[in-house]
């Protein structure tokens, strides 16, 4: 079309940041590949390096569980009611977007550690600090608004009227939720609950101030890029990237995710 | 059958105010209103879907003003179907029946029934995307009657469909109506819809209940001049009155004279109600029964299909209806000049 | 209302949500405040923690720039049309959500780096690795899709039905797009910059690995964690939480956020 | 003035097959269709938003196939308005003059002028959002024309308007029409817009154009039983040709005999095509020019405002539309035994 200049035009400066974001990640897996295939290789025999893969993967998924069950009771009330501060409910849920990552984790040190206002209550329990359960608080915080924007969405896009219709037919509200407004909205729960997961296998800072150890994926690039150099920790990066690539794919295609039916 | 007291709302842009409503057992109750006036959210009411500011709604001679409205015992059917997507036509039907605990043969039985008397049986397998808006509204529909609702509300049921398939439905509605004896409330904007349907019909206008009655007091005695232009009295003329003997009433308007049924007095102004279809054009003057013929000329004439509609001058504006065919015989034409006549007792005086 | 049980759980459910947000940020601002007012004094009167707030809004601020400049054509172009490849398109534009920070660091210092495939030709113009351009770049990186998702979203809220009654009242693609569209999606695009920047602002993982210095706040934060502990880094980690929910509320005031606008 | 050539365009669900028009100078077309029959499509061909996938446009003797429309010299107004929400709704109308290189007093002139002419001038400090539907519209049609287009496309423009408003923007397309001159091409579903407001009305039905004619061929001769159908010809009946002299043509219906006046030969099946308005009923034979009249018994009586539909059994079912005066003045029930009678001329056969 020759008179679609403007479209052209926006089509190229679009490619740039396409460009950049594959650029980027493509040219750290092919450098990887074609300079240093052996210590690909190695890293993805090391039985190490799987057992962080496997707590990181563990962890999000223990972390998406729990935002899933305290999540979508939030999202459905969000998409249903109106009230008074509503908008100061949504802007909370909003918040872990906008904490910087080691403020999350001396925020979450400070309420979770030995002393703190959870943490000393449940010491003798639980332990956070440089434990399991630290990890999944961390990743908790900051993975859930994924999750509770994603659902909201979804019932929001469910007409009230089946509810309505639904309840007349003699279903109770929570029957009507369960047969009707839940799978009509599973897509977008389930694309949530993807990109909740995601978000928390990415986590970093607020991690590693709350729990160094047992060494996440992510903490443990970090600590051989500062010990060993780039090239110790660019094989891990790159088994990690791509663990996370399949799986992101597996689900993004099992949701069949398309934007024109969210929206 | 259905009572409701004083009910008040305030909800968005919508109000009710002190509505009363009194409909009985097994009546074909129309709610009659413009775009906005509240019917919607008057039938939402009943339905249980909001509650009330103030006010309180019987049904069966039980208060259910604060039940949920699963315990209702009423069918709903919206004006874009509501139909469940992700399940089959079948399935819908039988969500209702599911929830009560009748026998799988039962509702085989019961699914049957309402699919043959609907005849959408062939499309129980089907998706309800894949149904035209006819065999969606037929579905809602058989959703909303299989579980035998004491009250069936209906949401401007025909407004979402074309003319054609409005009129098969509209029959199909009157007909379940008869058959089943559900008290129905409908609500409407479509004139047509309701003097077809309604055993009696109530007019919404900005919130309030403005008059209640028969489809015949409605359209030929509306209670005032909103609610007359609403259901297209288009001729709306003021006059006063000149004599009245034995209810036998004469208006004068512009010194003109129209006989008329009413109890009003000598001097008393009124607005004279007179619907278009009620007006016959003549070029001649017959002998006929009609007491008021008066001569003009034709100033407008507007074909609508098998109407047309024809303004004329007769000192004071009158509007008639009268066939396409009766034009083309007497070839009416703008400036012709015709005797415009209608009987005393078409006339509806209001203050 | 008795018989709205179901929702009264959902209310209980999402309050823990909420309350564990709130409850972490609140506890260590008043822990701060309580038990250590005269350290939070101290640090506000540090000016090389004020030289590390202004470094970390004005890169972030760049990173929003640039993400605006490259981002909102591409999203008007995935609002409009419908092509082969889409879904990819979109997929990639979500990637660096996806991406673990120090998987995304590393990746960046591959491509940025002194030997990289971008850093390397540019090596003798703009230094990347421990310099002013590598923190824009690891934010820009992560930020992005947010901007970009906001603004598509905001596109699309726009009927290209008044593109098309512009058009024939005589304005041409790139007029009906500057004075219809685009002001008609701009709160969602407003929305989109202030995620952007806020996301921006709270980076590490990624910016610590390609420029540890100069030292934004974030990396501050974790320095006096790693050196001197809890008590040190948490006045700092209070100054920054406020000035960006100062910040973020502003922006979020002024863009007039409300749910059911954008839905 | 506007030329379609051979024009194809699949689109989603739509396609629009080898379609030929010729559409002329002044002209007030109007593409009559059911939904979904692509009318929507055809118009944003013509207007540019889609381009085609074989065929050409013409506009003014110029080729505008792959000009971009804001070249085209169009105006355009779709049924839901499509106000500029963020601007006044001065700055609305403003918004094409302000792209032409014309001075500010020639602007508020012709503002001011089109303002007069739809009576929305007091609105024109007011938001969009605030106007009514109708006012809407008006805003829509002032910001097409102010700019003076050579062909004016209107998309449905009364479908989203209650009866009453439509019945005045209605006539006030009319008005503008006769006032501006403009080329003007109407796409609806609307049978009496059609036959209200067009020269000549194009039928398309799935993605062809079926017929192209002035309303009285439309609706009086249809061309095959679907456009019949769809234009409300309630009557077709299967005949064949008994015989035929001078045109004057006998059909025998199951032993029944109908006139008509056609040019088809003995021992032709075709389909007599009879409006049902241009039935009479009456309890005895007249004498007047119908020449056909049939004895039957009157099976249903459906009333619909002004007019009542009423079935007849002749031996053939046959469809009666009359006044509601006449059903009531006659006392027409079911199960009575009426004439129905009609005249040769008012028969139209098809094959």
């Amino acid at each position: 079309m020759k008179h679609e200049k403007m479209l052209m035009l926006f089509v190229l400066m679009g490619l740039f940041i396409l460009a950049f974001i594959v650029l980027t990640l493509a040219n750290m897996i092919i450098t990887q590949i074609t300079l240093d295939f052996s210590g690909l290789i190695d890293t993805a025999r090391d039985s190490t390096i799987w057992r962080s893969i496997w707590l990181t993967l563990y962890t999000a998924f223990l972390a998406t569980v729990i935002a899933f069950i305290f999540g979508v009771p939030l999202a459905y009330v969000l998409a249903r009611k109106d009230f008074f501060g509503k908008g100061l409910i949504e802007g909370i849920v909003d918040v872990p977007v906008v904490v910087p990552h080691t403020v999350a984790g001396i925020a979450l040190l400070t309420v979770f550690g030995t002393h703190g206002l959870i943490g000393a209550p449940l010491a003798s329990y639980v332990k956070f600090v440089d434990a399991l359960p630290g990890i999944v608080v961390a990743m908790l915080f900051v993975s859930t608004p994924f999750l509770i924007n994603s659902a909201r969405e979804g019932f929001q896009s469910v007409d009230p009227r089946l509810e309505n219709v639904a309840r007349t037919l003699g279903a109770s509200r929570w029957r009507a939720f369960y047969k009707i407004t839940f799978p009509l909205a599973f897509r977008h729960v389930l694309v949530g609950a993807v990109m909740s997961f995601a978000r928390a296998v990415s986590e970093f800072g607020a991690v590693v101030v709350i729990a160094y150890y047992p060494m996440i994926t992510p903490t443990l690039i970090y600590e051989r890029y500062i010990s060993y150099g780039l090239s110790a920790s660019r094989p891990v990066a790159v088994l990690l990237i791509l663990v996370c690539l399949t799986i992101f794919i597996t689900l993004r295609t099992i949701a069949g995710v398309r934007r024109h039916d969210r929206d | 059958m259905i009572e409701i007291k004083e009910l008040n709302r305030n909800w968005r842009e919508f109000s009710l105010t002190n509505i009363n409503l009194d409909i009985k057992e097994g009546e074909y109750f129309v709610v009659l209103g413009p775009t906005g006036a509240g019917k919607t959210l008057l039938l939402e009411l009943i339905a249980g879907f909001h509650h009330p500011d103030r006010g309180e709604i019987w049904i069966d001679d039980e208060n259910v003003t604060s039940l949920p409205p699963e315990e209702r015992g009423i069918g709903f059917v919206y004006q874009d179907y509501s139909l469940f997507p992700h399940l089959t036509v079948g399935e819908n039907i039988e969500f209702g029946l599911r929830l009560k605990e009748i026998s799988e043969s039962d509702m085989r039985r019961r699914t049957k029934e309402i699919g043959d008397l609907l005849n959408i049986s062939h499309l129980f397998h089907r998706s309800p995307r894949t149904l035209s808006g006819g065999e969606q509204q037929k579905v809602a529909l058989a959703r909303a009657i299989v579980i035998e609702p004491s009250v069936l509300l209906l949401d401007e049921p025909l407004s979402a469909l074309d003319a054609r398939t409005r009129d098969v439905l509209r029959e199909e509605l009157r007909k379940i109506h008869r058959e089943a004896e559900i008290t129905t409330v409908h609500v409407t904007h479509d004139q047509t819809e309701a003097m077809f349907l309604a055993d009696r019909i109530g007019v919404l206008m900005g919130g309030e209940i403005a008059q209640v009655g028969t489809p015949g007091e409605i359209f030929n005695a509306p209670i005032n001049e909103r609610v007359a232009e609403f259901v297209g009295v288009e001729n709306i003329i003021e006059g006063v009155i000149e004599s009245n003997e034995d209810g036998v009433t004469v208006i004068s308007i512009n010194g003109h004279r129209i006989e008329a049924v009413s109890t009003y007095s000598v001097g008393d102004r009124v607005r004279v109600c007179l619907r278009p279809e009620d007006v016959t054009l003549a070029f001649s003057r017959e002998r006929s029964s009609a007491r008021n013929s008066f001569k003009g000329t034709i100033t407008q004439v507007v074909p609508l299909g098998a109407l047309t509609r024809v303004r004329v001058d007769c000192g004071f504006p009158l509007m008639a209806l009268v066939t396409k065919r009766s034009v083309e015989d007497l070839g009416l034409m703008e400036g012709d000049e015709v005797i415009a006549s209608f009987k005393a007792i078409a006339v509806h005086l209001i203050r």
